[in-house]
């Protein structure tokens, strides 16, 4: 394969710890979303589509499963002679000792090393828990064509909401001007998405100018673009059009999912020119017994349906028996709803089981529930 | 583990086994299973998961489908660097000529098999779907010191189904008396799997005979011809048991995993079935959408009516379309209103402006690849 | 990368080329070249290094060699799961017969190439030697605007080599007048590289008209008769090139690249050639050897004497014997004593009762696969 | 695959620093050996023709170049569904902060998860700096034979040496009664070999006691196995006499490499049967020239040798100028020797260039010489 001399590095040290009880035993880009893929396998296959070969996966939190889930880079095809997903946590070194990730842009920092082993010409920063397709290699093209030092994913979100965002604040031909961190008085729509493409030499010096700084918090959004603007870098906005969803809280991620069940839903995971691969297991097709009743769900293979399935997404190896309800809910791979009972409204964890008439979520709850573990069965002639 | 004492063989069917409409298009080998199997996954799982890791693929006819299918291997667990599956070919590959025998084929790549380290050889057929540990079947074959051990299931519905098949008569003693074709004489019958264990030196052996006997000599043909002189004893198998000797035995066998303790049974996670994934993305049932006893593969678009059936990959089943009792390979698109019943609709199939299609016999309708009814 | 505009195909050779002796055993796809590569890797190694991502190799005669060379395609930097290499089979295979053209194996193929989403197609063949960037070719082609571009070298000793391959006539303007065999009628010739860009629908009108023509044509042949109808036009390539079209053409080749700075010049880092690695560890030169001006392969036991000549993998030279202006194939063994001069040695040879063996002649001597002299 | 239900951990943390400038950017396990391996190519091809699938590479030390040598699991084979090798650093956790591999025994400890996701019955615990081939089959046969806890494979060392290694005290059947870390009066000369096999469920047990011990410096073979021994558990000794080296000094790291001139040495790299895998690169054969002599050698594809060479072992992408003299060295890969250079009983490592007429060792001096810089040309009428 010819190079596009770019190398990757999505940032998937996150705790994500606003998705609760998930991501206690799984890194947050782990966590499984639409019926088969885990979050990351967005970034990484938007990088196989576009030509990357060489993407590390910077994470320092609980990596282990996500470490033997990304190093076996086949699943993305990335796993030929000169390509590969490599896992980077930190490292002791021969000049420095073992120190955590302090931020965003120290992360890059501390795998210069790895960096400069591939010699790329551009670097793309991602960040790991984001749901959307992207072509790295059309928004390089326009980083080149502007020659510029950086280039910044934006995308228009309602001048309402923009104050909750990062804000770039562009002139001619998209020329980013100025950064404002969650500004009370946006100036423009345009929210940075966290995907960066720079120029790898600039943004070395850069880097090792930051990690000295002491007053830097090293992170990209607050230190290194802004340090980018005030030294007068040409920095340019990319305006992307498409899906684009940050699953960081229980309920956007259950949003994500309910996208799904939309027959026109703009992710469109059915599109072959563009797949998003995953893990794929040697497992029956789904099974749905003549007692089920299935409107409107997004089913993976694998699934064994006995009773009613309403407007959810229910991954592989789930089980619901004959008698129980799922309605408006996502079951995660392994999870077990026994007879009678029902889920409404509900994020349920993997493998866990939820008994035998059990009531689990609320048709009238306002926030989604997650369940995370087992729901014991309920006695039917006690109290619900 | 070490090494394993026998290579596996992997072998298709006789030239004289035809299945109707889908063997135009791809050898059994190849065949759709339960909408997302291929027919050979299931021997080369058998060997992965007893734990061989020499495997050698007799291809005929119209190969691609297969080669491609099973690429590096690595999707079956075998290492590649220490084992293998290894393609065979042969050259005289008009499916139907008397002299495209299993005989041929090893004849041709007779090289191959004497280079190979391992004292014993196993060889099972890619047109059989069932569940045997290879390693077991060895082990009971050393053990007892005899010649050649035949696999074989009891079956009593050898008067419709399993025409083609070879079937074995035993002794007391195990001992295989008879090889022969079932000819649907009779309700019970024992099939031979067209599974063997023998040494390596006995495989050659019976291959360079069989070539001075007759050129049109099969394997099995061979080994009913030494029943008198070998100590060639049955194996018996039990547990679920298909044989694609025709269109007929195709759809039964499919239909009978839409039995969920059947399935289950034979689905178990401590002898995993492997395939070669597509990325394809979970199915979508719409509103209005109306699906029972069924099994259905991933990518679908469910719209309309579906019962007791088996749908494949990327199948759109428009609105109010009734697929009954039917089999509908990947990517055809029944549209709206279309009424399918007891049929076997082939790939990239478009069945729009014939609105009813149904067969009342035991034999179900064919609808060719491609084809746009 | 975004997608590729074009796919690549990669030929075997016209029927009626054939290498004396090595050709007995395996496709020339599949012949080893310069002791560790087979002549696939090249133009499989152009492809890749040019961004192509999905390759249809074209196999007929006895494809086990090269499927297995192949395998996933991993180790020629292809991803698999985005583009891949597609093994073509021809159902037609007999290695001599008249209907065994690449025309042929096209039509048998023809609905996996009018499935292909690419706008251009570059076909190139397994039997040459070359390196050249086909995205370089391709927008080239584009630019120009030509219907068929041909890649073409031209050389000064087509007397002796280059028989059967085909040659080409250029006007000012490199429109191509006229394709024909060369006869070893003149010194000067340009050769057709067998390699064309043109539209995937270009490509399937010139497969298509030739089926209507003649069953025996190829596709040069289509190309030579559309000279005047259609704008076809000459591009040259230049750099080391080889055609294998003969024992003598196989043997210059390779010695060709004897000379150090031809292959330092032919392989450079920024254009590797990919093959199938065999984890052979190094080889050992032992007290009493000596080698000059010669390729040694790994896994080679050096006891005797080597000059001007080309080792493969896992060769024994035996002590005080001597090797000269030869090549060697793996896994031959050249005993005490043994003195050679100007010879091919086929795999797995054993020379030891034959003390001497010399072809004084350009055509070198052959020793026979397996061979015990 | 079968599965032989044992996972195997590397232990390749190990600065190595008795290997000195060869270390200081690549971890030891990665360090160059016998023309064209790394030394961690023997543990994971060992592993690899043993029918194990599943290999953990336990690293804290400059673990770039580790990581991605050793992701890329398909060199060994162990990239098919079920297998994979795995590096592991010490990461974060739920109820942990990142914190150092504190010990050999610690680091499996810190990695308790990792194994318990593979659910193995034996754990088998390997080093990442010795040179062998073993079956480690035969081991766990053994271990199953004696329904042992634990099983050691030990050498059989000449008494004289003993005092210099951890020796094991055996009683009827090879079973260890005591373990004694280098004893003035060795009573065995059964070193130990770093290589164990232990019964998983009891060792994950005794690591978490181990843990919590405020007095354990965490090692195996100080603390973990002494307790063992005191706890009555069954443990084992397994006779190994293959060849066997640890290489972990300049010194022994040659005289490995000069083994292999040896028309009979034990290794037996050209044993199809047990293959060390490596990397391998679609490089040209070694070329020989026309004022070439080699005499003894051991040469890798990619050379290039226009010079003498006598005694030595070359990497590939050597290049050694017509004029030039190697003698009794190991030329790691990439090295350069310009014209009339000589290199005498030395270890030049990667990349090295040694310039015109350059002196480099010497056959007088005892000691192997490491050349890890470039050595600039001498000028011909000045001083050597």
């Amino acid at each position: 394969m010819a190079q596009t001399n770019m190398l990757a590095m999505i940032l998937a040290g996150g705790r994500g710890s606003r998705l609760h009880d998930l991501t206690n035993k799984v890194a947050k880009p782990a966590v499984a979303y639409g019926g088969k893929y885990r979050i990351i396998d967005f970034p990484l296959s938007n990088c196989a589509n576009s030509g990357i070969d060489i993407v590390g996966v910077l994470t320092q939190y609980e990596s282990v499963l996500l470490n033997s889930y990304v190093a076996a880079g086949g699943r993305w095809g990335l796993d030929t002679k000169d390509s590969g997903v490599f896992v980077l946590t930190p490292r002791e070194k021969a000049d420095s000792g073992l120190d955590v990730y302090r931020g965003t842009a120290d992360a890059i920092s501390q795998n210069i090393d790895f960096i400069d082993a591939y010699d790329p010409e551009y670097l793309l920063v991602l960040s790991g828990d984001h749901i959307y397709k992207m072509n790295y290699d059309k928004m390089l093209a326009f980083h080149k064509a502007n020659k510029a030092d950086a280039t910044i994913a934006v995308r228009g979100v309602p001048i309402k909401e923009a104050s909750r965002f990062g804000i770039m604040n562009t002139g001619k031909d998209n020329m980013i001007i100025e950064f404002e961190e969650k500004p009370a008085k946006p100036k423009s729509n345009l929210a940075s998405m966290g995907i960066y493409i720079f120029n790898w030499k600039t943004m070395r010096k850069m880097l090792i100018e930051d990690m000295k700084n002491p007053n830097s918090s090293h992170d990209f959004g607050k230190d290194f673009i802004p340090v980018m603007l005030s030294e007068g870098k040409a920095l340019y906005a990319y305006e992307f059009s498409g899906y684009w969803k940050d699953v960081g809280t229980i309920d956007s991620l259950w949003e994500a999912n309910m996208d799904l069940l939309d027959s026109e839903n703009e992710l469109d995971l059915d599109d072959t020119s563009w797949k998003i691969y995953s893990e794929d297991t040697g497992i029956t097709p789904a099974y749905i017994a003549e007692t089920a009743k299935v409107d409107r769900a997004y089913i993976n293979q694998g699934a064994a349906i006995g009773g009613e399935v309403k407007n959810s997404v229910i991954f592989s190896n789930v089980k619901i028996a004959p008698g129980a309800k799922v309605i408006d809910s996502v079951l995660m791979p392994g999870v077990t709803v026994y007879e009678g009972a029902t889920v409404t409204r509900a994020l349920v964890a993997d493998n866990v089981k939820i008994g035998k008439d059990a009531r689990v979520g609320s048709s009238k709850s306002e926030e989604i529930l997650l369940v995370a573990k087992n729901v014991k069965g309920e006695d039917k002639n006690g109290k619900e | 583990m070490a090494k394993n004492k026998a290579f596996g063989v992997i072998n298709s069917a006789a030239n004289y086994i035809r299945v109707e409409g889908l063997h135009d298009y791809r050898p059994i080998g190849a065949f759709a299973f339960l909408g997302r199997f291929r027919m050979i996954d299931f021997p080369i799982s058998n060997f992965s998961n007893s734990g061989f890791d020499r495997i050698h693929v007799y291809l005929n006819s119209r190969p691609r489908s297969i080669v491609e299918h099973i690429g590096s291997g690595r999707h079956y667990n075998i290492n590649s660097k220490r084992g293998g599956i290894q393609m065979m070919f042969t050259q005289n590959n008009g499916a139907s000529s008397i002299y495209n025998t299993d005989i041929n084929g090893y004849l041709e790549n007779i090289e191959q098999i004497e280079r190979m380290h391992q004292d014993y050889v196993v060889i099972a057929p890619s047109y059989m779907v069932f569940k045997q540990n290879f390693q077991e079947l060895l082990d009971e074959h050393v053990k007892s010191g005899t010649d050649v051990t035949v696999l074989y299931h009891k079956v009593d519905q050898a008067k419709e189904y399993f025409r083609g098949c070879n079937c074995i008569t035993l002794n007391k003693q195990k001992g295989v008396q008879k090889i022969e074709r079932n000819m649907g004489t009779a309700k019970d019958k024992l099939i031979s799997m067209d599974t063997y264990v023998m040494s390596k030196e006995m495989f050659i052996y019976l291959i360079k005979k069989a070539k001075r006997e007759s050129s049109a000599y099969s394997l099995a043909d061979m080994i009913g011809l030494e029943c008198n002189d070998l100590d060639i004893r049955g194996y018996q198998h039990k547990g679920y048991f298909a044989a694609i000797t025709s269109l007929d035995d195709y759809y039964r066998s499919n239909m009978e995993l839409l039995d969920y303790a059947t399935s289950t049974d034979f689905f178990k996670a401590d002898w995993p079935f492997y395939t070669r994934t597509t990325d394809a993305c979970p199915s979508q049932y719409f509103h209005g959408s109306k699906v029972t006893n069924s099994m259905i593969c991933n990518a679908c678009l469910i719209e309309g009516t579906v019962e007791n059936s088996i749908i494949g990959r990327n199948v759109h089943i428009g609105k109010g379309a009734i697929v009954k009792n039917s089999i509908i390979l990947a990517y055809s698109d029944i549209a709206d209103g279309v009424y399918i019943e007891n049929a076997v609709i082939d790939k990239w199939a478009d069945i729009k402006n014939v609105k009813k299609l149904v067969s009342d016999s035991i034999t179900p309708a064919y609808v060719k690849r491609n084809d746009i009814l």
